[in-house]
Formats: C-alpha cells, sequence, structure tokens
C-alpha cells in the first residue's frame, strides 16, 4: 500500500498536479511517524511511510498549508493592482497556483468536510485521496468502534471501496455504563481523571474542529487563561467548555484522546454530546456532507423538547 | 550567595502624576514611609506590580541622585500601563526591584565624551543615566543628547531638557521630530540621518534607546561614522515575569534579559545567537 | 436529602434574565411587592441566547449554589429566534453537568414574559426551595474561592 | 548496604509514611504511573517511568507566591510562605535526579536564590531507584546519566535485585533516611547489586541512542551557534523541525528539566484578596513571549528553535557543557507527533554544520 502511494503522489507531482503532499513520515523507530510535507520524489522515496501507526489526521494541517496558498494569491493580486495604478500598461504577475496533496483515512475525511463546511480549508488548494485504514490501524479505542463510514469528499480512493456496508457500533456503550452510574460516582470518576490533567492543550492544538483564530483559553482578559489548572474546578472547566464548543462539530475522530499524555478518556465527553444530539435532536454526523447544519446552529421551533428533558432522561438513581 | 528573595515586593504610592504627553505620564513613587523605595543604578528597571491586572518592567526615569523619590515615565500601551494611566494620586502600587544590569555609569562611560540617541518613550531609561552624569558632571566629559520624536507633543520631558540639560556646561540637545509643524524651529526628520547630519566624533561612547527601526538604523549610521560596537550601548526589551533570571521568558543564548542586561553594547549582542 | 454542614449557610443563587422579559418580569414582581428570597442575584443579559456557559460556570466558581436562566417564552424572543438557541444549548449543557455528576436541579430554565411578575417569584421561591434541599454545591466549587 | 525483601517493601512504606508525606510511582487506571503520597494500601509502581517527572516537588505545576489585598487605593501584601515538612520521594529515576541538577543551577546556584525551590529541595529527601529494564526511547546515557546508579545519585541510591531492594545512603540527608527506617532494613552485601549494575549497564548499551554524539553541541563557539541558528534558513533544520509542530506544551510539562513559568494574579473576590500565583509555562505557547507591542517569537519555527537551542546549546554554554537534558525519553513518548529532541540532534548533525 505504501509503495502504492508513494508511487500515486510522484505521478500527481510530475504532471504538475499538486505541489506539496502532505502526508507521514518515517521516523526513528516503526512506531513514531511525525505529519510532514513532502515536495520532491526523492523525499517522498526516502521518508514517505503508510503503516498501521499513521494514526494521525493529517486535515487540521491543511488550515495552515491552504491559507498560506490563498494568502500568497491575494498578495500577487494586490500587487498586481497597485502596479496597475502607478502604470496602465504594467503587466500582470501571474497568480501562483498550488495544489497540496492529501491523504485521508475515512475518518479523517470527516474532519476535513466539517473543516470545508467551516471555509477553514479552500477546496481548490487539495486532492484529496482517501486510503484505507481498517486493516492498517491497530486497536485503540477509535478503532474498536469504528463509525465504518465510507470516505467522503475525496477526490480519488486507493485500495478502498466507496460503498462500505456500515456495521453496528458499539461507541456509545461507554457512555451509557457512566449515565448508568450515580452523580458521585461520575463526580468521582471525572475528578480523578481531570486530576491527571496537565494543561498541555494538546487536546486542543490537536483537534480539528478547534481551529479559532484565538483560543477562548488564551485570551489573557479573561479568567480563563489559566496556563496551568490549580484547582479542580479549572481542571473541568477547560475540559466542559472545550467538549461544548466543539458539540455537534465534533467528528468523533478520538485524537485528543490519543495524543493525550496523560490518556484522558476525553472521546467519552464528545461522544456524551453526540450522543445527546441523536436522540434529542434527531441523528447527526458532523462532517458527512456539506449541506446540514450541526446541532448547535439550527432549531426546531415547535419539536426541540425544555431542558428538563435532560432530568427526565437521566438515569441517576440517587435521586428517585 | 543569599540575596534577598525578590518575588515579596514592596508597597510604595504614588505622591505625583504629571502628564507629559498625550500618551506618556510620569508617576512618582515613595514608600509608604515617604522614603525613596530602594537604590538603583541608572538603566535599571522595577516591576510595577497592579494586584489583580498584572505586571510590568519599567525602567526606573529618575536618576539615583534623586533622593526623595522615583520616577517613572510610562507610555499607554498595554493592560498594566492603560491602568497606571488611569489611576490617582494616592495609589498604592507594588513594585519589586532594582532588576537588571544598568549602565556602567562607574565604569565604561566614566570619563568619556557621552553621545546620548533616544526616539520616542526611549528617553526613559537614558533619562536616569543623563540626570546622573548632569549630577556628577565633573566625572564624564561632553554630553550630547539627540533625541527624536514623532511630534512636539511627543517629545518627552521638553521642559527639563530645556531649562536644566542645555543650561549644563559642556551639554548640548539636538532636537527633531518626524514631520513639520507649526511652532517648531528645530530640525525635522528621523533620528538616524539627524545623527549623519551632526557627524558625531567617533571617539564618543554611545547610549542608545529606542524602538528597534531606529536602533537598527542609527547604529548603521553611527558605524559609518567610525564607531565600534563595543563603543555603542543599548537596552533591550523584552517580555519578562520574574526579573531575576528564572522565568526563562526574556532568555537569549545563555542570557537572561531581565539578569543579564538590560543594558548590553553591541560586541556583547553580538556574540548572542541572531534572534532578533 | 442533604442538608449543609454549614449552619449559617444560605443559598445563593444567580438568574441571568434576559433584558426584555424576565427582567421586566423581575422588575413587576417588585414594584408589586411580590415577595422571593434576597440571595437570588440578578444579571441582566440581552437575550437568554447571550448567556455563555463560562457564565455559569463563572458563577459556580464564585460560590453560587443555583444558577437560572429566565428568557422570553419560545415565540417570543425579541430578537425572534434567540430562545431557541439558548434551550438547545442549555440542554446539552445541563446534561453534560449532569453526565459530570453535578447535581440535578442546580441548574434550570425557565421562560417568564415581562407581565408575569407572579410567575416569576413563584418561579425564584421554588427554585430556591429547590437549592436549599439540594445543599451547598460543592462539586463545582473553587477551594480559592471560599471565605472560611 | 541495607536491605529488605520486595514482598516486605510495604512496611518501609508505612514506617517512613506514618510520619512524613512519602511519595512513590503509583500505578493510575490510564496504564500509566505517577508520583502519589503514600496511604495505607498504595502499591508501588513497576512502571519505569512516570508520565510527568518528579520536578513537580520542587518545583510544582503551580505555586502561591504573594497575596494582595487591595482596599480603595490601598494595597496590603502577605508573604504566604509556610515552612516546608520534610518529606521523602522514593522510586526516582537517575535521569529525573540529574533534573534536580539542571534546575538547581539556575534556582539554586544563581544568584539571587528562589527561596520557594530552594526551600523545598533542602527539605525532601530523594531515594533514586535503578532502571532494571530501560527502554528504547531512553538516552541518558548519552549525558553521562548512569541508570545503573553506580555513580551516586540522590540522597540514597536503591536497587530491586532478585526479589530485594537494597539502599546506599549518599548523602546526610541519605543516611538520615536510612537510621529512621533502620528497625525494616538488614545489613547486605552488595553481589546482587553488582549483578544488577552489570546487567542494567550491558542492556543500555544495546539501546538505540546509547550514544548519540553530542560532544560538539556542549562546546560551540559563536560561529557554530550561529550556524546551528540557522537565521537565514540555509539548512531549514527548524523549518523541519517545527513543521508538524502543533505547538502545544506537553514535551515542556513533561520534561524533568524544563523550568520557565508564569507569573498570574487570581482575583478571588474573598477577603483572602489576590493571589499571585506562578505556574509552568511553556516556550512552544504563542504567547509566551507575547508583549504589549509586538512578539519576537512569530512563528513555531523560531519557538521551538529556542526550545531545542537552549537544551542543547544555550544551557551548556552558560553551565559548563552541562545539557538541559537528561535523556528521559518522556518527550519522545508523549508528543503527539512524535517530534523531538533526538531527532533534532541527528536533523543538526546531518546538517553537518558542526
Amino acid at each position: 500500500m505504501q509503495d502504492k502511494l508513494i508511487a500515486r503522489a510522484k505521478e500527481l507531482l510530475a504532471e504538475g498536479k499538486v505541489q506539496k503532499v502532505v502526508g507521514w513520515k518515517k521516523g526513528l523507530f516503526e512506531d513514531d511517524i511525525t505529519p510532514a510535507v513532502f515536495t520532491t520524489a526523492e523525499e517522498l522515496d526516502k521518508d514517505f511511510v503508510f503503516n498501521k501507526y499513521c494514526k494521525a489526521n493529517l486535515s487540521k494541517y491543511l488550515v495552515k498549508i491552504t491559507r498560506e496558498i490563498e494568502v500568497a494569491k491575494s498578495t500577487t493580486r494586490m500587487n498586481n493592482t497597485m502596479a496597475k495604478q502607478r502604470d496602465p500598461n504594467a503587466e500582470d504577475k501571474p497568480i501562483p497556483q498550488a495544489v497540496v496533496l492529501v491523504f485521508l483515512k475515512p475518518s479523517d475525511t470527516y474532519s476535513f468536510t466539517q473543516l470545508l463546511k467551516e471555509n477553514r480549508i479552500t477546496r481548490g488548494d487539495v486532492y484529496a485521496i482517501g486510503v484505507p485504514c481498517q486493516d492498517t490501524l491497530d486497536g485503540g479505542d477509535v478503532c474498536e468502534n469504528c463509525k465504518n463510514k465510507k470516505p467522503v469528499s475525496c477526490d480519488e480512493l486507493i485500495g478502498i471501496e466507496a460503498d462500505i456496508e456500515p456495521v453496528e457500533s458499539a461507541r456509545m456503550a461507554e457512555v451509557a455504563k457512566l449515565e448508568a452510574m450515580t452523580a458521585d460516582e461520575r463526580d468521582a470518576f471525572w475528578k480523578n481523571e481531570f486530576s491527571r490533567c496537565l494543561r498541555c492543550n494538546a487536546c486542543r492544538d490537536i483537534c480539528p474542529a478547534c481551529t479559532c483564530e484565538k483560543c477562548v483559553f488564551d485570551n489573557n482578559k479573561l479568567y480563563t487563561s489559566q496556563k496551568v489548572a490549580e484547582t479542580n474546578f479549572e481542571e473541568s472547566l477547560f475540559h466542559i467548555i472545550r467538549a461544548w464548543h466543539v458539540a455537534g462539530r465534533c467528528t468523533d475522530c478520538g485524537e485528543c484522546s490519543r495524543v493525550c499524555p496523560q490518556h484522558i478518556p476525553l472521546y467519552l465527553l464528545n461522544r456524551k454530546f453526540i450522543k445527546d444530539i441523536n436522540e434529542i435532536y434527531g441523528e447527526y454526523q458532523a462532517g458527512s456532507d456539506m449541506e446540514t447544519k450541526p446541532a448547535m446552529l439550527t432549531f426546531n421551533a415547535e419539536g426541540d423538547p425544555e431542558t428538563t428533558i435532560v432530568y427526565d432522561r437521566s438515569h441517576d438513581k440517587e435521586a428517585e | 550567595m543569599e540575596t534577598k528573595e525578590s518575588f515579596i515586593p514592596y508597597v510604595g504610592k504614588i505622591i505625583d502624576i504629571k502628564q507629559e504627553t498625550p500618551d506618556v505620564k510620569t508617576f512618582s513613587v515613595v514608600g509608604l514611609d515617604g522614603k525613596k523605595l530602594f537604590e538603583h543604578i541608572p538603566g535599571q528597571c522595577a516591576m510595577l506590580i497592579v494586584p489583580g491586572v498584572g505586571e510590568s518592567m519599567i525602567s526606573i526615569t529618575s536618576s539615583p541622585t534623586l533622593e526623595t523619590h522615583m520616577e517613572f515615565s510610562i507610555k499607554k500601551c498595554g493592560c498594566v500601563t492603560e491602568w497606571l494611566h488611569n489611576a490617582e494620586v494616592g495609589q498604592q502600587i507594588c513594585l519589586r526591584g532594582p532588576i537588571g544590569n544598568g549602565f556602567p555609569v562607574d565604569t565604561k562611560l566614566k570619563g568619556k565624551d557621552i553621545l546620548v540617541i533616544a526616539g520616542g518613550i526611549g528617553i526613559a531609561p537614558v533619562h536616569s543615566v543623563v540626570n546622573y552624569m548632569m549630577d556628577h558632571r565633573s566625572d564624564y566629559g561632553k554630553i550630547q543628547v539627540i533625541y527624536g520624536s514623532r511630534s512636539m507633543a511627543d517629545l518627552v520631558r521638553l521642559e527639563e531638557m530645556k531649562n536644566v540639560w542645555m543650561k549644563q556646561p559642556n551639554c548640548s540637545i539636538d532636537l527633531t521630530i518626524d514631520r513639520a509643524e507649526d511652532g517648531w524651529d528645530g530640525h525635522v526628520g528621523f533620528v538616524p540621518p539627524y545623527v549623519t547630519e551632526l557627524n558625531p566624533d567617533p571617539s564618543m561612547t554611545v547610549i542608545m534607546c529606542g524602538p528597534p527601526i531606529l536602533i537598527h538604523l542609527s547604529l548603521d549610521a553611527l558605524k559609518k561614522l567610525g564607531f565600534k560596537d563595543e563603543q555603542v550601548f543599548t537596552t533591550m526589551e523584552m517580555r519578562m515575569k520574574c526579573g531575576i533570571g528564572k522565568c526563562g521568558r526574556c532568555n537569549i543564548g545563555d542570557k537572561f534579559v531581565c539578569k543579564d542586561g538590560p543594558v548590553f553594547s553591541f560586541d556583547q549582542l553580538g556574540e548572542l545567537p541572531p534572534e532578533y | 436529602m442533604i442538608m449543609s454542614e454549614n449552619k449559617n449557610w444560605t443559598p445563593k443563587i444567580v438568574a441571568f434574565c434576559c433584558n426584555w422579559c424576565s427582567y421586566a418580569g423581575a422588575d413587576l414582581a417588585g414594584n408589586n411587592r411580590l415577595e422571593y428570597p434576597g440571595n437570588v442575584k440578578i444579571i441582566r443579559i440581552p437575550c437568554s441566547c447571550r448567556l455563555n456557559p463560562l457564565f455559569i460556570l463563572r458563577a459556580f466558581q464564585r460560590g453560587a449554589d443555583g444558577v437560572i436562566l429566565c428568557g422570553c417564552h419560545p415565540g417570543d424572543c425579541h430578537y425572534s429566534t434567540g430562545n431557541y438557541f439558548a434551550r438547545r444549548r442549555m440542554t446539552l449543557l445541563f446534561s453534560m453537568l449532569d453526565f459530570l455528576g453535578i447535581e440535578k436541579g442546580r441548574t434550570r430554565v425557565e421562560w417568564c414574559s415581562a407581565a408575569e411578575g407572579v410567575r416569576f417569584a413563584g418561579i425564584m421561591n421554588d427554585f430556591v426551595k429547590q437549592i436549599t434541599e439540594l445543599g451547598e454545591c460543592k462539586k463545582l466549587e473553587d477551594v480559592r474561592c471560599k471565605t472560611n | 548496604m541495607l536491605s529488605i525483601a520486595a514482598d516486605k517493601i510495604d512496611s518501609l512504606f508505612e514506617l517512613i509514611g506514618s510520619k512524613q508525606p512519602l511519595y512513590l510511582p503509583v500505578d493510575n487506571n490510564s496504564g500509566k504511573a505517577d508520583f502519589k503520597k503514600w496511604e495505607k494500601g498504595v502499591k508501588l509502581s513497576s512502571a519505569l517511568k512516570t508520565v510527568r517527572s518528579a520536578k513537580d516537588f520542587f518545583f510544582p505545576k503551580t505555586e502561591h507566591m504573594v497575596s494582595y489585598k487591595v482596599c480603595g487605593k490601598e494595597i496590603e501584601v502577605e508573604d504566604p510562605r509556610k515552612d516546608v515538612e520534610d518529606f521523602v520521594i522514593f522510586g526516582v529515576r537517575a535521569c529525573d535526579a540529574k533534573g534536580f541538577e539542571c534546575i538547581d543551577n539556575v534556582y539554586m546556584h544563581m544568584n539571587p536564590q528562589d527561596s520557594y525551590y530552594t526551600n523545598r529541595r533542602e527539605h525532601g529527601t530523594v531515594i533514586t531507584l535503578a532502571c532494571n529494564e530501560p527502554v528504547k526511547e531512553c538516552f541518558c546515557s548519552t549525558y553521562g546519566i548512569d541508570a545503573s546508579l553506580a555513580k551516586a545519585s540522590g540522597d540514597v541510591s536503591s536497587w530491586c535485585a532478585d526479589g530485594t531492594f537494597y539502599f546506599a545512603a549518599n548523602t546526610d540527608k541519605g543516611k538520615k533516611f536510612l537510621e529512621a527506617a533502620a528497625s525494616v532494613l538488614k545489613d547486605a552485601d552488595d553481589k546482587a547489586v553488582e549483578a544488577t549494575k552489570k546487567s542494567i549497564s550491558e542492556k543500555i548499551e544495546k539501546l538505540p541512542f546509547a550514544h548519540l554524539d553530542i560532544s560538539k553541541l556542549g562546546k560551540v563557539t559563536p560561529e557554530q551557534m550561529n550556524k546551528i541558528f540557522d537565521k537565514d534558513n540555509k539548512t531549514k533544520i527548524w523549518e523541519k523541525a517545527s513543521e508538524a509542530c502543533l505547538g502545544c506544551g506537553t514535551c515542556t510539562y513533561v520534561c524533568p528539566t524544563c523550568m520557565c513559568f508564569d507569573v498570574r494574579d487570581f482575583a478571588t473576590g474573598t477577603d483572602k484578596g489576590i493571589r499571585q500565583v506562578r505556574c509552568w509555562d511553556s516556550c512552544m505557547y504563542n504567547d509566551f513571549t507575547q508583549m504589549a507591542a509586538e512578539n519576537p517569537r512569530h512563528t513555531q519555527k523560531e519557538r521551538s528553535r529556542q526550545r531545542f537551542m537552549h537544551k542543547l546549546v544555550y544551557y551548556p554554554m552558560a553551565h559548563e557543557g552541562l545539557f538541559s537534558c537528561v535523556g528521559c525519553g518522556r518527550c519522545l513518548e508523549s508528543c503527539p507527533v512524535n517530534m523531538n529532541i533526538v531527532k533534532v540532534i541527528k536533523m543538526i548533525q546531518e546538517a553537518g554544520e558542526l
């Protein structure tokens, strides 16, 4: 598979269809793979790798890369206009066109689509190739509870069928297990998990849904800007708000819990929101298409239940 | 080895506020007992702390020879400075200091002819050293000050320059503003070309402070006139938190701006990584 | 029922009220000399959908024991749709707080119009009673903000 | 040399832990280990490394520095420092112990001293434990750190060999600790320990990065420094090293030698007033050097460069060639994108600028 991808990438480079390739780069060992940008066939031959450790979701890098491309274009346009103002006969400089090739696993394509939908990526600057993951990734919670979805928004697929039968997924089982606990048990569970949090921001920085120019937790004028949580309130605050900010836009790619150095099951928070949205407002998968609106950006005047539904639904035995 | 722990600040009181220019105010600060809080060397800084707002490294504008209080000329540009600009006389603030090395007034500058180049609020740190030299007039040779600002209104402490500095023996003050203005009969133009125009004697020792662009261009101008790197001193600015070389924020190469600086000569800066 | 260990404890309630309906409702309650407990602190917001979840958490951090959001009745929003969004947001936020083990009933959303002064006082009385029963909020407190 | 059977180690913990705080690596529910205070029933973890380094005990994540009470125009300053009670940290690895040395150089041996840190350092007894099973990410031997503890490290060195823990004191503090624990320890010869040391050294020799060549990095000339610094982006080392970097703070927060901090105010809104707190900070964050007017390190490239240059070049320049990296391998394990100091060292070497 790796050879196929390299061959195709080289082909596209040689044809001039793409100028950059975003892929995975060999590390010191088999399992420490770094996302990287390749520009030549030699680099691809030397360092490109595709194996079961290529877990990183590359879609977020496209935000920065396509922005650079667009900035270069608009700068040239602006310079051309200014040159015209100085000298009406000035010749236009060509607008620099660049396309970046990216390899996306099915699950990554949802993040990619979601970013496209939010206008964070310029579609025309990207050539997306869908690559398989089922056999290449080994385990981790994300794979066990795979949404098993077919890739979306790709220009081309390699080694992967466009129609994959969705399978029954047990990904909400863990959320349901927690919901079945008493409030005090849940409180203890999360306090214990959050107590390990370092506030390294890795979960936020890798999250394809977290693309704010300035995060609320970096705003030094707000009380939220604490660098390191001093009390357990601040620990919960960060995680509640982060999950809430991506609610409805989170595609459940699982990157947050994958990169957490303390292995906090952050995916549970996101899945809780997904589960609620699915149950209360109807099935919704973020990033599955370009049209539907995320649950938090729309409403149903007649059909939406009142907030008390939360307490009616809760399985908390204690209160009964 | 043991020095006073520097994290516990002094409490000071603002006893006077003077509006220097539209966005610069000078604050006079004393301790709660009415005396000056601490002694310092010209060029050193103090950390001004406004609880709940933040803290900021500000150079001490007054000379150590001013025995009654300390002065800080502060331009409004961040949250701490903005808060200070809204403060009233009698407000208490916290200070840590003195921080940094200061100008080598007793070693490398002593007995020399001094050329001072400053732009805008950059006059604040050099103000201290000029006043110090004025008060120890016999220890130094000729003093020439070249000071520029955006406009007439932005020249900080113009009165003092005209009435005190210019009247000292063997001193000259050359002022310039960026754009011509009514009522201004002095030089118009940026500082670096003015330096070339004035053509100072390359045996002088230079103290420079101002925005980075002024420093870069003036340095080029000086070099063309025959000045050497080790003759030129400047003060640097970096974001600082601790002020004692611990927090790592102002680290450049093996130096900390807060502890080993803020005053550097250009040959010292040359040994640092070319970060800025 | 959990009773507070601290005998002097009285519940602290923060009520976020929409400028156009509930705040006026509170006004009406006051004008009519209707009684509701003094430990309800009202914060006026332009619309119920202005309520950032950070406000709620901030209130708990600073020692609130219950937070209530009052807005216009669905369909009556001054900005036509704000309270529909608020309803969805608060539903999900409350669900998350419940998921983290915060006792249910510490947070509430009520719709209350400018004419419903009696209802406003009733809601507040009821909410204070509910929070008094739940006791002090321990799960979302910030130890630094405690006076004792 | 003193010893105690491994199955009796709990009695040692109980003896010490009942008198003063005792911290030891304990498994947490994520399959990793963290230092935890001993209490009855707490078991020593068999993990090689804790996720966070042991620097927390001397340089905690957050530290209350000063309290202010503001009343109108008046300010009252309160010093919250209290006497630190004596405490013991058990199971510190040689790399972490060396990390303390790196921090000591700045916080204790550089004028002025940091009293918060020094205070803790004086009251802590560090018991190091030899690494029986070093893993592929370990590269402490590159920096001449000896994981088999043949060289004294910490206040007490300890080994676990053949189901027995062995202890040897290195300092007065260490002797005091062993005296306090005398009732459960018995005398032993060092045969088993010597064998363990040997087997550990052999294992370390086989590690992939046992001997990275860093000899030249420790003593660079200004010209060499400028070359590594790569201002003109000729070798593109830093561009490549920072390309995938997310700008998170994982590497700095798990690092045993990272010691930058931020100072923040927290207004409690009560009569406790305003707390000035220092907390860990990371040079990888974009607001690290942000000033009111501008940020001198605009992109991740400059920030990564600062971090690695500081560890490998600047710090050794200021501290007689001592590197501010101890080869613990935590950043190799934790980095979300697997960019780490070993890769950077290799890149610098490949660039051939040394």
